[in-house]
């Protein structure tokens, strides 16, 4: 019964806030913007150093949010991993023997490596980037996972944190670079914008896939005890 | 002042109240036991030693002190010192090894607030030693120890700090209303302060606490008894008379007359001194027939303040009056006290003789011829003659004074019936013997020798004393053929 | 030299990120002290240099607002800075002792200490709505990987429940980030707030900020959305206990404080502010009265910290619709109290560690008669007790002394009482455990003395909070102005 | 600045440096820890020696620089601080010399005094604030430096008299904060000023002024213990002596005291409190603690605990001579402040004597001590005294100043308070006299120890026996140049000249 | 009414729906997915509403991309605790305490 109401209460609650965004929505939606931030943008575009605008935005306009989001991924990675007692690598039961998807490890594995390559290639001008091909790459270490090819670099060593890290620590490097040019934090000097970019793109979509493929498979299989402090060990 | 005199000022004041740090070390019993006579020896000199009229100015005491000697202290100084004197020698000789330190140091505190309040004239100081010797006699009164004398030292206690705040009180107004910390400012003041009533009030009851009135004397039969003989000597003879002397400093004698606070003085006195009387004859044991002797007594006194209260113009010769009352009954009333601690001598010669010898200061309370007691009998009966005074009770006066005589004659008997009974037998040591001595002599003898208060009407001399002899022996005639009467019908009962 | 400042505040934290994670415990200490040490010194210098020039705007990358990201680097923003690098380089000095630097997993915390302190600083100077977001899940992803590291039982519960309560709260922030954006078209603050200070209010972004902050105050654990805290406070190791209660709920705070000052006034409300003024208020109750209730050492601080922040969010009243002084001094007031009790806070985390090192148990009873064997650890417990119980001269107290003349001044009396009700509720859990430790009957006689490195720490950070009331004035001059920028774009 | 300026600072920190000092110091480092004590509170008493001696001759002591934007922290000395000052770096250094003596071989020593001199610290340090929030922050910091003091012994009964005390004190200092901070949100920042801020105050203000006073008052009377607010006092009673004399007679009690001498003097001014009708009620309350005070003293059987009622009873005399209108009243009402530390410190050294040598703790344990330990039976007796006001000790001083400003004042009725409080007073002392000197004692003392020649230690026996001649002698040479009372006179003259 | 508003308010209803699974739900992963339903709410919202006057916005595209990186990076870690939690404590949600104590919050 009394959940009954709860569920009632939060139902309502949850539509009222609904319909109150969706009045704020339709409210806003009337009136003009202030800022035209998008002609601004394309203003400025070929001093970016990439042709595509979201690309731009990402990696020159707003290339900090960027490298803090990388800084995120990686957190995500480092705290997976710290968790992780990847004994479970070599586990048996993890190895399928199913052979349609043994098939399409060996036929899908060399393509999509193929697509993550074109998808960073193609960041440039069109839709696509680091991130995606990160994604594709990643997926395709899930497939070889599951598959049971054995990744050694995944084991938590220093190999793995350093596959973690390369990519945020190009960007780092760059982005402090042009500092200690004495121009601003993360500016690309003049003219070589396009290629550091493209140099950051590729670290980081190792790096992406590195982290997320590191989050799969740092599940956790067997438990280690560690006394918490305060509790008699 | 030479500087002697200050010396002997301050010594008089300061020898008993350092004397007590005698008892921080151990081992001076014996000579605390000795010293205890000397203690008021500076205090004698200075009375007898200088003129009156000095004053020291000590102006870093308290609220600024001041120290004196009129003629009226200079009595009640001489009458305190004599009187220590006399119950130190004896004390010397009475006191057992018990405790005995603890009492010489409340001898010497008690001391020392008697004489300093009989020499401060400014108030904080007087008031001080006053409580002094307030508290410090409690030492006294529960000295013994018994489950009797604690519960009179409460009573004490409890009427005392009573007496002590509503001195304190009286004082306070008094002083505000003078805007003076100094005594004598302060009768003028309260004759002409709105508050008048409520400070005569006050300092009457405050005081009274100490000089027996009425009502506010349930501590004294109960004190004076208990206490050891000496202390019960000085208690009768020489504190309740500091009561007496507050009195006469600090009310509005001579400012302004006060009939309605002078009739009820005189109620009380009467009520006083026959109350006492007959409550008096009632008691066993010879040292509570002393203490309502002494109520009595003091009820006689305060017949004269309040006769002076309500005269203003007669004010002067009966302060001086109620001084040399008070001088007669300090020494014969310290003897008779002691008195009660002598052993009677086994040899029937000497018995008589004792008898004799304790019995001549009680006739002397009675008015006895040829005694101090004749004389200040005389003394008053003159200044309260009703055609001196004006106002409602001064027709009553004589017949109370006659009355008076007949309860104190009553007393006198009764003390001795019962002093026969409770008397011990043997012998005595040198210092009772020497003690009680000089406390008859100096009733019976010394008394003529003292200097008299001025502005009295000229002493009585021998001629008068015959002459009036009739006076003064008829209520004493008048008692003893009462007491033999009782005497004969209980006989006769018991038969 | 400035930019150098800047350019070395924002990489250092991240590179030393990327070292650590590439060493093991003992050797990121190292490393990690060396980091703490050119943070610190980074961070002194930039503060020196708004102190002398006055602050400005940061375009990263060369971009300014609104095309790029502007950080806004003023009085206040430094002073939080600093502020960080004294409580974060304390809390990794004493984490370089404190933690057992056998366990394997114990490596990663150097990364994850990093990465949080990176993002403290871009929350205390970011200008630009959606980056701070990115600088909250920052923030809220190492401090749940913190926490949760070692992965147990107990500690993963609290972990989830505070990664559920964090993700909830950035995405209700970034709704409001959407609709500011959608009715914008900037996402720098100051932009938004220059147009708003000449144009009329657009209809339905009083929703945008209202989301924003509610989302912020979710991650501030203002009470009733406090219950994730105590319990991830509590079970953490303790120098990452005292780095979430002291820096880490004061980022999400900072931020919503900042959009109420800014945008408060003319998006806001008289009932909204009263509203999270009474928030605020049931929090400094209901949390103080917890925190009585706790029978962990640890927990007992944990629900203080959620009381002490209840006090902050008296901010929202107290500076809406008020004269020029009022909002002033409920701004100094706020200011100071995030100082102090991120110096007081962290003291106290710390010296419960230690504590609990001693009488090896975290239970309150434990303590009974440590106080006769006099550790320093209990001694700045006490003090940093003190400045909670905001009694003189401690920063907490300057602190409650601007708001109490702030809400007099204002008329809004009924905040006094609550001030002064919950400087007598923090003395009543605080007081319960001095209680504890005088406690003589029980006898042990079982201590362990931890080494004095570990003691010194956060006795420097309590005398600071104590000595943060004296030089109150001097501190506050530095942040003259706090939150008014020039040139805004 | 000068050097003069910063005095008042040394004061302070003479303390604040010895504590510190203490707390580093090892558990048995008996004898240097001994020595920071002593030296410390030497060093300090000739300071204020100086500081005296100088605001005698009219030289301006002080320092300030702004806290927290608004207000400043203001140390400085004028003729009232002074007598605090003096007051407790006299019965500092006599304290500590009990103290040392008392917890020999006690445990936790360097704790002890360590917040001993902590809390001697915030005590000259409300001595010297020149301004309410100076005061609020040592009068705050004494709370704290106190607690760790009350519980010293850490029994159960000793922590829950410690809650008591600090949920009492706490939550006066909340209230008393409350009001310091709407003062200033009226007014400004209010330095202690002779004459007051106040005295032509705008009648609008009149309500709020009130309002304001009496939380002050309530503020400051937790801890000054005016009824109802003396709930703490009595119980804190468990811990160790020389803190329930600290307590008693110097630190926390006179603080509250000292506070509202302050407050009335030096913030409102004592013609605008008369004015605004707070004297009246404020003395209304203050009388009828003194007699509260005193009957529930009267049925204590636990000596400390009825030196502790008869402190609820005293306090208020200080109270009660602050608000009689009139330099007369307010002389008696200040002198009070010392007069009472010293008589009060004197029965608790005593309390404490018979405690520690014959493990004596309740009235009636008491028969016959006299004889057993006569000096500190003496000094126990003086100390009594002086509380009645039997003259000439310092308490009868008190008491004819304050019935002499009463009668000034047109407030006849403060005399009979002051008769019945003494009657009461002597009510309850008188008896443990009787039991010390004149009842013989009743089998063994519950808990003897031996010193060899003197009757105890000579390090409590020589305290109790110094407060006791300085009971008599401030009483008897009351008149005397520096003496308390002509102290007194001095700053009464400067309040009212101006 | 523009096809960019409708994916606003269709983000509306989304965040609406996600918002009471997260408060409703007690299931760590129904939570989990909850929440990325409400994101991608949020993320509609974020491209659309500012598409509905001009043309395609390449800001919020980007910053939905950024969006989405830290949604799958906390998604991720969210999974990673829940197995690790559901391995230790055999429990799927945090209404009850896990059943051996190891110091849990009281």
């Amino acid at each position: 019964m009394i959940r009954v109401v709860r569920l009632l209460i939060l139902a309502v609650a949850c539509l009222a806030l609904t319909a109150a965004l969706a009045a704020s929505i339709w409210a806003i939606a009337g009136n003009p913007s202030p800022v035209n931030l998008p002609q601004l943008l394309s203003e400025n575009l070929d001093r970016s150093g990439v042709e595509h605008p979201v690309t731009a935005v990402l990696l020159n306009f707003r290339s900090y949010d960027t490298l803090l989001e990388i800084g995120v991924l990686v957190i995500a990675g480092i705290a997976g991993i710290s968790m992780a007692k990847t004994a479970s690598l070599e586990d048996p039961e993890l190895r399928t023997s199913d052979a349609l998807l043994y098939a399409l490890q060996r036929w899908f594995i060399p393509l999509m490596l193929v697509l993550a390559g074109y998808l960073l290639w193609a960041g440039a001008d069109r839709p696509g980037g680091a991130f995606q091909a990160g994604a594709v790459l990643a997926a395709t270490g899930v497939l070889m996972r599951l598959g049971g090819v054995p990744m050694e670099f995944l084991r938590p060593g220093l190999l793995l944190r350093l596959g973690l890290a390369l990519g945020f620590m190009v960007f780092l490097l760059v982005a402090v670079a042009s500092a200690i040019g004495g121009d601003a934090f993360l500016a690309y000097p003049p003219g070589m914008a396009k290629i550091l970019i493209v140099v950051i793109e590729s670290v980081l979509t190792l790096s992406i896939a590195m982290v997320l493929l590191a989050l799969f498979v740092s599940a956790p299989v067997n438990d280690a005890e560690d006394p918490e402090e305060g509790s008699p060990s | 002042m030479t500087a002697f005199d200050v010396v002997l000022v301050l010594l008089a004041v300061c020898l008993p109240l350092l004397y007590p740090a005698m008892a921080v070390a151990a081992g001076y019993e014996k000579a605390m036991r000795y010293a205890l006579p000397l203690l008021p020896l500076p205090a004698l000199m200075l009375a007898l030693g200088t003129a009156p009229g000095w004053q020291l100015e000590l102006p870093w005491l308290l609220n600024g002190g001041l120290w004196g000697m009129d003629e009226l202290r200079r009595l009640f100084l001489l009458l305190t010192a004599i009187l220590w004197t006399l119950a130190g020698v004896f004390a010397v000789g009475y006191l057992k090894a018990h405790h005995l330190q603890r009492f010489c140091v409340f001898w010497g505190l008690t001391l020392a607030g008697n004489l300093g309040l009989t020499v401060a004239v400014d108030i904080a100081s007087f008031y001080s030693f006053f409580a002094l010797m307030t508290f410090a006699g409690y030492g006294l009164v529960v000295h013994e120890g018994t489950a009797e004398a604690n519960r009179a030292g409460r009573v004490y206690l409890a009427m005392a700090v009573v007496g002590e705040m509503a001195i304190l009180a009286g004082l306070l107004l008094a002083s505000a209303a003078a805007d003076s910390q100094m005594l004598p400012d302060l009768p003028a003041a309260i004759a002409e302060a709105p508050q008048r009533d409520l400070m005569i009030g006050l300092l009457i009851a405050g005081f009274g606490v100490k000089a027996g009135l009425p009502l506010l004397h349930f501590w004294l039969p109960l004190a004076h008894p208990v206490a050891p003989t000496p202390a019960s000597a000085v208690l009768s003879g020489a504190m309740i008379k500091a009561g007496l002397l507050g009195w006469l400093v600090t009310l509005p004698f001579g400012e302004t007359s006060l009939p309605m606070w002078g009739a009820l003085m005189v109620v009380a006195g009467a009520v006083a001194s026959l109350g006492a009387a007959a409550l008096g004859v009632c008691q066993q044991r010879p040292k509570t027939v002393l203490a309502y002797s002494s109520i009595s007594q003091m009820g006689l006194m305060v017949l004269m303040m309040g006769a002076a209260l309500a005269n203003s113009d007669v004010a002067q010769p009966l302060i001086a009056g109620m001084a040399l009352f008070a001088l007669h009954h300090g020494l014969a009333k310290g003897s008779l006290f002691l008195s009660t601690a002598v052993a009677i001598p086994l040899a029937p010669g000497g018995r008589w003789l004792m008898w004799v010898l304790i019995a001549l200061p009680g006739l002397s309370l009675a008015g006895l011829p040829f005694t101090s007691g004749a004389a200040s009998k005389l003394v008053m009966k003159e200044l309260l003659e009703p055609d001196n005074l004006e106002f409602a009770m001064a027709a009553y006066l004589p017949m109370l004074i006659s009355a008076g005589g007949i309860a104190t004659m009553l007393l006198v008997w009764r003390f001795l019936w019962v002093q026969r009974a409770n008397a011990s037998y043997g012998g005595n040591s040198a210092m009772i013997w020497l003690g009680w001595g000089m406390a008859t002599v100096s009733s019976l003898g010394v008394f003529w020798l003292l200097p008299q208060p001025g502005g009295l009407p000229p002493t009585p001399g021998l001629d008068a004393m015959v002459n009036q002899s009739w006076g003064l022996l008829w209520p004493a005639l008048a008692a003893t053929l009462l007491a033999s009467v009782v005497l004969a019908a209980r006989s006769i009962k018991q038969r | 030299m400035t930019l150098w400042l800047m350019a070395g505040l924002l990489f250092t934290p991240l590179a030393w990120a990327v070292l650590t994670l590439l060493t093991d415990f003992s050797r990121g200490r190292l490393v990690s002290w060396v980091g703490i040490l050119v943070q610190a010194l980074v961070s002194l210098g930039l503060w020196l240099a708004v102190n002398r020039d006055g602050g400005f705007y940061y375009g990263l990358g060369g971009w300014d607002a609104p095309l790029g990201i502007e950080l806004r680097v003023d009085g206040l923003a430094v002073t939080f800075v600093l502020l960080t690098a004294v409580v974060a380089g304390a809390c990794g000095l004493h984490a370089g002792v404190y933690i057992d630097p056998d366990k394997p997993w114990h490596r990663y915390f150097w990364p994850l200490f990093w990465f949080l302190w990176s993002g403290l600083n871009a929350v205390w100077l970011g200008g630009d709505l959606f980056n701070l977001y990115v600088g909250l899940e920052l923030i809220s992803l190492s401090a749940v990987g913190l926490v949760a590291l070692g992965g147990q039982a107990g500690a993963l519960r609290a972990s989830l429940r505070y990664l559920l309560a964090a993700l909830l709260g950035s995405l209700a922030y970034l709704l409001g980030v959407a609709l500011m954006y959608g009715q914008f078209g900037t996402l720098s603050i100051a932009g938004v707030a220059t147009w708003l200070s000449d144009h009329p209010v657009p209809a339905g972004s009083g929703m945008a900020l209202a989301l924003m902050i509610a989302g912020l105050a979710l991650k501030t654990a203002l009470f009733p959305l406090h219950r994730w805290l105590p319990p991830a406070h509590g079970i953490a190791k303790s120098p990452v206990s005292a780095l979430l209660s002291a820096l880490v709920v004061k980022a999400s705070f900072y931020i919503a404080a900042r959009l109420w000052l800014e945008l408060g006034q003319p998006l806001g409300s008289l009932a909204a502010a009263q509203l999270i003024g009474l928030l605020g208020s049931a929090a400094v109750v209901w949390g103080s009265w917890l925190a009585c209730r706790q029978q962990r050492l640890k927990q007992v601080v944990a629900y203080s910290s959620v009381a002490q922040i209840g006090y902050l969010f008296l901010l929202f009243p107290l500076t809406f619709s008020v004269s020029e002084t009022v909002s002033l001094q409920a701004q100094q007031g706020m200011t100071l109290q995030v100082i102090s009790h991120a110096l007081a806070k962290a003291a106290m985390f710390l010296a419960a560690g230690n504590l609990i090192l001693s009488v090896g148990s975290n239970r309150i009873d434990a303590l009974g008669g440590v106080s006769r064997f006099l550790p320093f650890s209990l001694f700045s417990f006490g003090l940093a007790g003190v400045s909670l119980m905001s009694l003189p001269p401690t920063g907490g107290f300057a602190a409650k002394w601007l708001l109490l003349q702030a809400s007099l001044g204002s008329g809004q009396w009924w905040w006094v009482l609550v001030l002064l009700a919950g400087g007598l509720l923090s003395a009543a859990y605080v007081f319960r455990i001095y209680r504890a430790s005088f406690l003589e009957s029980s006898g042990t006689d079982q201590f362990f003395h931890p080494s004095r490195s570990l003691e010194v720490i956060p006795m420097i950070l309590a005398i600071l909070a104590l000595g943060m009331g004296l030089v109150s004035d001097q501190v506050l001059s530095v942040m003259a102005l706090p939150f008014a920028g020039e040139g805004a774009p | 600045m000068t050097l003069n300026a910063w005095l008042p600072v040394f004061a302070l920190m003479t303390s604040l440096v010895a504590s510190l000092v203490i707390f580093a110091l090892p558990e048995r480092g008996y004898r240097l820890r001994t020595a920071v004590n002593l030296g410390a509170a030497v060093f300090k008493l000739a300071l204020v020696a100086v500081m005296v001696w100088g605001v005698f001759q009219g030289v301006e002591y002080g320092v300030s620089f702004t806290m927290v934007p608004g207000v400043d922290f203001v140390l400085k000395a004028d003729a009232l601080s002074m007598m605090f000052a003096g007051l407790s770096a006299v019965l500092w250094f006599l304290t500590t010399i009990y103290a040392v003596g008392y917890l020999e071989d006690s445990p936790n020593r360097s704790r002890f005094f360590g917040f001993f001199s902590l809390c001697v610290a915030s005590t000259m340090g409300i001595a010297l604030a020149g301004n309410l929030f100076t005061f609020f922050l040592f009068y705050e910091m004494l709370t704290l430096a106190t607690y760790p003091l009350v519980v010293h012994r850490g029994t159960e009964r000793a922590l829950k008299a410690g809650r008591t005390y600090v949920i009492y004190t706490l939550t006066g200092g909340a209230v008393l904060l409350l009001a310091i901070a709407w003062l200033q949100g009226l007014a400004g920042d209010l330095h202690f000023q002779e004459g007051g801020h106040f005295g032509g105050a705008d009648p609008a203000m009149h309500g709020s002024l009130t309002l304001i006073f009496v939380l002050l008052i309530a503020g400051l009377g937790v801890k000054a213990a005016i009824f109802p607010l003396h709930g703490w006092l009595p119980q804190a009673m468990v811990a160790p002596a020389p803190v329930s004399a600290l307590l008693h007679a110097v630190a926390v009690v006179k603080a509250g005291a000292f506070g509202i001498v302050r407050v009335v003097y030096d913030i409102y001014g004592i013609e605008a409190s008369s004015a605004l009708g707070l004297l009246e009620p404020l003395a209304w309350l203050a009388a009828f603690t003194m007699l509260y005070g005193s009957v529930r003293a009267l049925f204590q059987m636990d000596l400390k605990r009825r030196l502790a009622f008869s402190t609820v009873s005293q306090v208020s005399y200080i109270i009660l001579g602050i608000c009689l209108f009139g330099p007369v009243g307010a002389t008696g009402g200040l002198v009070h402040l010392l007069h009472q530390g010293i008589m009060k410190i004197t029965l608790f050294f005593c309390a404490g004597n018979y405690a520690e040598t014959l493990g004596i703790h309740r009235i009636d344990e008491m028969d016959g001590a006299g004889r057993r330990m006569p000096g500190t039976s003496l000094a126990f007796t003086l100390g009594a005294f002086g509380m009645i006001g039997a003259p000439p000790l310092a308490g009868f001083i008190t008491k004819w100043t304050m019935g002499t400003g009463a009668l000034a004042a047109d407030m006849d009725w403060v005399i009979a308070v002051l008769v019945l409080s003494s009657v009461l007073n002597a009510a309850y002392f008188l008896p443990i006299l009787h039991r010390l000197w004149f009842r013989e004692q009743s089998g063994k003392w519950p808990h003897e120890r031996y010193w060899g020649r003197l009757e105890t230690s000579a390090w409590l026996f020589w305290p109790p026996v110094l407060t006791a001649v300085m009971t008599v002698l401030v009483g008897v040479l009351a008149s005397f140049p520096f003496s308390p009372l002509s102290w007194a006179e001095l700053v009464v003259l400067r309040a009212y000249s101006s | 009414m523009t096809s960019s508003l409708l994916y606003a308010l269709a983000g509306t209803l989304l965040c609406g729906i996600g918002l009471f699974g997260m408060l409703w739900l007690s299931h760590l992963l129904r939570k989990l997915l909850a929440f990325n339903i409400m994101g991608s709410g949020v993320f509609l919202v974020l491209v659309g509403l500012p598409q509905n006057q001009g043309g395609p916005d390449p800001v919020p595209q980007a910053l939905v991309l950024t969006g989405i990186v830290v949604a799958i990076a906390a998604t991720a870690l969210a999974v990673v605790l829940i197995r690790r939690y559901y391995h230790l404590s055999g429990l799927t949600t945090l209404d009850e305490e896990p059943a051996f104590r190891e110091g849990g919050p009281e």
